[in-house]
């Protein structure tokens, strides 16, 4: 079921030692931390907290209009962390990668901005069921505003996207698609790359939420030839408060600006304002600049391991997790089996206890996994459940980790009577 | 430490919760749900001069709110609005017999919240 | 001309030492580090950057949403900053205070929620000419989308609100006045509580934009009675990506989402997605949580010096720059000389020589200054200037840092043969 | 160091800047603003053969923006269109001779932008 034949090269137990909280010994009387909750928030490596402190103690100043060498180091490094992203996702400007906080606002951004000046009454708009709440809700937001009407691509039975119903509902000729590349409660990744063809060739633009994929996967832009991508830094190593828009550069430049401040402007007067060229246009006000600086370290840090690399570490994972949970009476896994079209996710139920107490008992065997809706209640409700036990993977992970989790689950039937 | 969570007691109302079921006709009814879990508990009251006659609880959930509910149940039966107006969290959370993490609060309190939600009227909303 | 008789207990050389910026070596051939750019974006004191650090290396895991210990501390620690918050601000339920990146966030989230909910064609708000660019732009944007029209309240010839011309403009009928408390550009400390009173008779609502009055001077929601606030973390020792949007709980309550996506939900469905209560409602996606636990390191460092005693170490420094600074061959200073009515901010020009070319020779010195129209364009043109220098002090400067300064301002003078 | 960037090159341009004014009618015009800092050039040229005939330039702002501005009308006097349009960042920064740091490098550039933009036509822009 190994997606290549080459074996990983990363040591999960190795990577470790990059990561300060893999070294605070445990609170007393628990075991070592098993941390299968990456889809929601990566823990973050030295380099990446570091990389934070020492913007703080070294260089920190507001950037851009500073003259001084403070400001002008710090506007350097900002930029810097700019080009590493650009880099990172094989874009072909660097303008083209607007700093945001995270995936939610980069998709609030476009439905805000591109939405409100191209989306008019009887326009239709294509997202799937299996979006996260943050590539729903704006557009039902912009839509109610707009007049516009939202279809859904509906799933399979393994909670992939039918690509017929997707055919089909294109002939409602909608004006964008709005698609995850990998869902975060069942792992599934999408043929964006199909996706952007059909959706192109039906006239409309796609956007892509790749907060899950960026992270886990190689992903170029330019050969998905996506429109617009969203993703977040502290799901990829990087700190909270970091992240990137991506927008093809004259589809971003057409758009209005999304927030009004400082640093996006041209000029103001009391009467009329004329704004900034990219990126500046669409980052008013003073930026989380540390948080982008760790961004940029962040993704140094893990091109460092090859993208590759991390996508077949995690693909190992799953392997032999699939293998095992089948053993653990009661456990009914979400997504597709096969691992080429999956991420290190797996979502799953264990016989009638509902995903909070698993947790809560995988809890106190320090074992850190996600119990509940994930953001995708029209997911959770496709699947017929009110929620689901979430284990995903990340670099750091091993085998011993599943050996943890699966015995964890036996104990969970025991506690409940049920194995 | 969360082992003590799953004591017989709760387990045993979650197994076999108290009035478990709805009421209709109703006095009091109201439903909520939990949005960080997605837990739902509904509560229906019947009520005769003053007192809780009859109550029933319905919704799905973990094992803390559901027992929690059927606590709740058992608490408040034949008591007067008055008395089941007063029932603070600390009450609710005292019966539960569990230790619960600032986590699992909400699940424990869920059931207390739709209640005094249904006898207060929708718009009153607790504190926290 | 000092404000109270009682000195400081502020010493700024002492206060140094808690900022690694500090006990940085200077670049080769260059001189310590004088910085006087603090309106821009403050220095951070070591609490803070370990608060980051710390964050990140023990307690790292999202929020809300975990039932395991690690997320259950970092969802405590997150709301025990905003705990802080309000009671730094004295607000009456720390529901009241929303977590964003900065005041440009906290000014948009009001505009466009509270301005697309209630500005109809026709209404009338009404701005300052003294407004950094982040109260101007997002009004503008909005105003112009809605249909209604924006006053400005003029200034004094030393660059005070013209409180007559206010009062003549409430007639108006404004439905909001959105004024800063203090000007970044002139430091003038505009009377808030006066202006909440007579904007509240009017009928109208009041946004205050605190960026530079909370960092530096005790302030009270409750005392002024304003409607809303906003300020960034940046500018007061916290990190950048940090800030707050007060907002009175039953104003905001009645405000639509701002951005929409995770954790601001109560239930979506296909159809219809019903919000979260305050503050949940206004924080899409994953905060930067590290960073507002930042701030509120920030908050409680600041706290222990005690605010009065802060506002009273920038007065005396004021007193003592404004004495000397006349000295100076060919420097205009702007802005109120009472420093009961300024913050410790001071604009000026140097004859002919261009802001720029000051701050340059300046920098030559290891003196950090900013210089331009500080987001003020309209206030530079009120000026008749395109630009000024401006120095602006905070805890950790000292006489010496003025002398400094004036030293290098002579040589600036020298330089263009103008002294 | 910054102390270099004010040598007499520089301090003769901005106060005896060439070419300073404007021409009406020019063949091509164009002003652009450095929204960072505010400074302020205009550019009007008049063109014979193909060559420039005359230029002049106008605007405030610093002593490196205005400097920068009257050495660019020393380059390209009598020079060819095509020849102007080849001119270089670094070519404008040689003459500048002074070491411009990142953050008045727009400063520094603002002129060569501004005559590139008006004899492109204004949809040009570069890249940076
Ligand atoms: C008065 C005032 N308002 C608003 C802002 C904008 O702050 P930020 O860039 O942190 O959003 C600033 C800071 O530049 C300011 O001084
Ligand atoms: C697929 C997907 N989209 C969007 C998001 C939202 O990310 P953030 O909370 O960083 O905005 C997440 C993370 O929860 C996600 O998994």
């Amino acid at each position: 079921m190994t997606a290549t034949t080459q074996p990983s090269t990363i040591d999960g137990l190795a990577i470790r030692k990059d990561f300060p909280i893999f070294q605070q010994a445990p609170t007393e009387g628990r075991l070592p931390l098993v941390f299968l909750d990456s889809a929601a928030s990566s823990q973050r490596p030295a380099v990446v907290i570091d990389a934070v402190s020492d913007f703080y103690a070294r260089t920190n100043a507001n950037i851009h209009r500073g003259v001084y060498q403070l400001s002008e180091q710090a506007t350097l490094r900002y930029e810097e962390a700019r080009h590493i992203a650009a880099q990172f996702i094989n874009a072909a400007n660097p303008r083209e990668c607007i700093f945001v906080r995270n995936t939610t606002e980069a998709i609030n951004l476009v439905a805000s901005s591109w939405g409100r000046t191209n989306l008019n009454p009887g326009d239709r708009i294509l997202l799937s069921v299996m979006e996260h709440h943050s590539n729903i809700v704006p557009w039902q937001m912009i839509a109610e505003e707009r007049g516009a009407t939202i279809d859904y691509i509906p799933l399979t039975g393994d909670q992939r996207l039918d690509l017929e119903a997707f055919d089909a509902l294109l002939k409602n000729e909608p004006k964008l698609v709005a698609v995850t590349h990998v869902s975060n409660a069942t792992g599934t990744i999408n043929p964006i790359a199909e996706i952007v063809r059909k959706a192109h060739a039906a006239g409309a633009l796609v956007l892509v939420d790749a907060a899950q994929s960026v992270p886990h996967m190689p992903v170029d832009v330019q050969a998905l030839d996506v429109d617009f991508m969203a993703f977040s830094g502290h799901k990829m190593l990087g700190p909270m408060g970091s992240g990137i828009l991506y927008g093809k550069r004259e589809i971003l430049e057409a758009m209005p600006p999304y927030m009004g401040g400082g640093s996006m402007i041209r000029k103001v007067t009391l009467e009329k304002t004329t704004f900034a060229d990219l990126p500046a246009r669409f980052e008013a006000g003073t930026p989380a600049v540390a948080d982008q600086i760790g961004l940029g370290a962040a993704m140094q840090y893990l091109s460092g391991m090859g993208m590759e690399n991390v996508r077949q570490h995690e693909i190992e994972l799953l392997d032999y997790a699939l293998e095992q949970l089948p053993g653990v009476p009661g456990l009914t896994a979400f997504g597709p089996e096969d691992v080429n079209e999956r991420a290190g996710v797996i979502s799953f139920t264990l016989g009638d206890i509902h995903a909070h107490d698993v947790s809560s008992i995988l809890d106190s065997e320090n074992i850190a996994v996600r119990a509940g809706h994930h953001c995708a209640q029209p997911l959770m409700h496709d699947l017929g459940v009110t929620a689901t036990t979430r284990a995903s993977f990340y670099v750091y992970n091993t085998k011993d980790d599943v050996d943890r989790l699966i015995a964890g689950l036996h104990k969970a039937n025991k506690i409940f009577g049920l194995s | 430490m969360s082992d003590d969570l799953y004591r017989d007691i709760i387990l045993d109302h979650y197994r076999n919760p108290r009035n478990r079921g709805t009421l209709d006709p109703a006095d009091y009814s109201y439903e909520d749900v939990n949005p960080l879990c997605g837990d739902e508990i509904r509560i229906d009251v019947r009520v005769k001069d003053d007192k809780i006659d009859e109550s029933a609880f319905s919704g799905r959930g973990c094992a803390i709110s559901q027992a929690s509910a059927s606590i709740l149940m058992e608490m408040t039966d034949g008591k007067s609005l008055d008395d089941v107006k007063a029932i603070t969290k600390e009450d609710l959370l005292e019966e539960l017999m569990v230790p619960i993490s600032p986590a699992r609060l909400k699940c424990a309190l869920l059931s207390l919240k739709v209640l005094k939600a249904g006898i207060y009227g929708v718009g009153h909303e607790d504190e926290d």
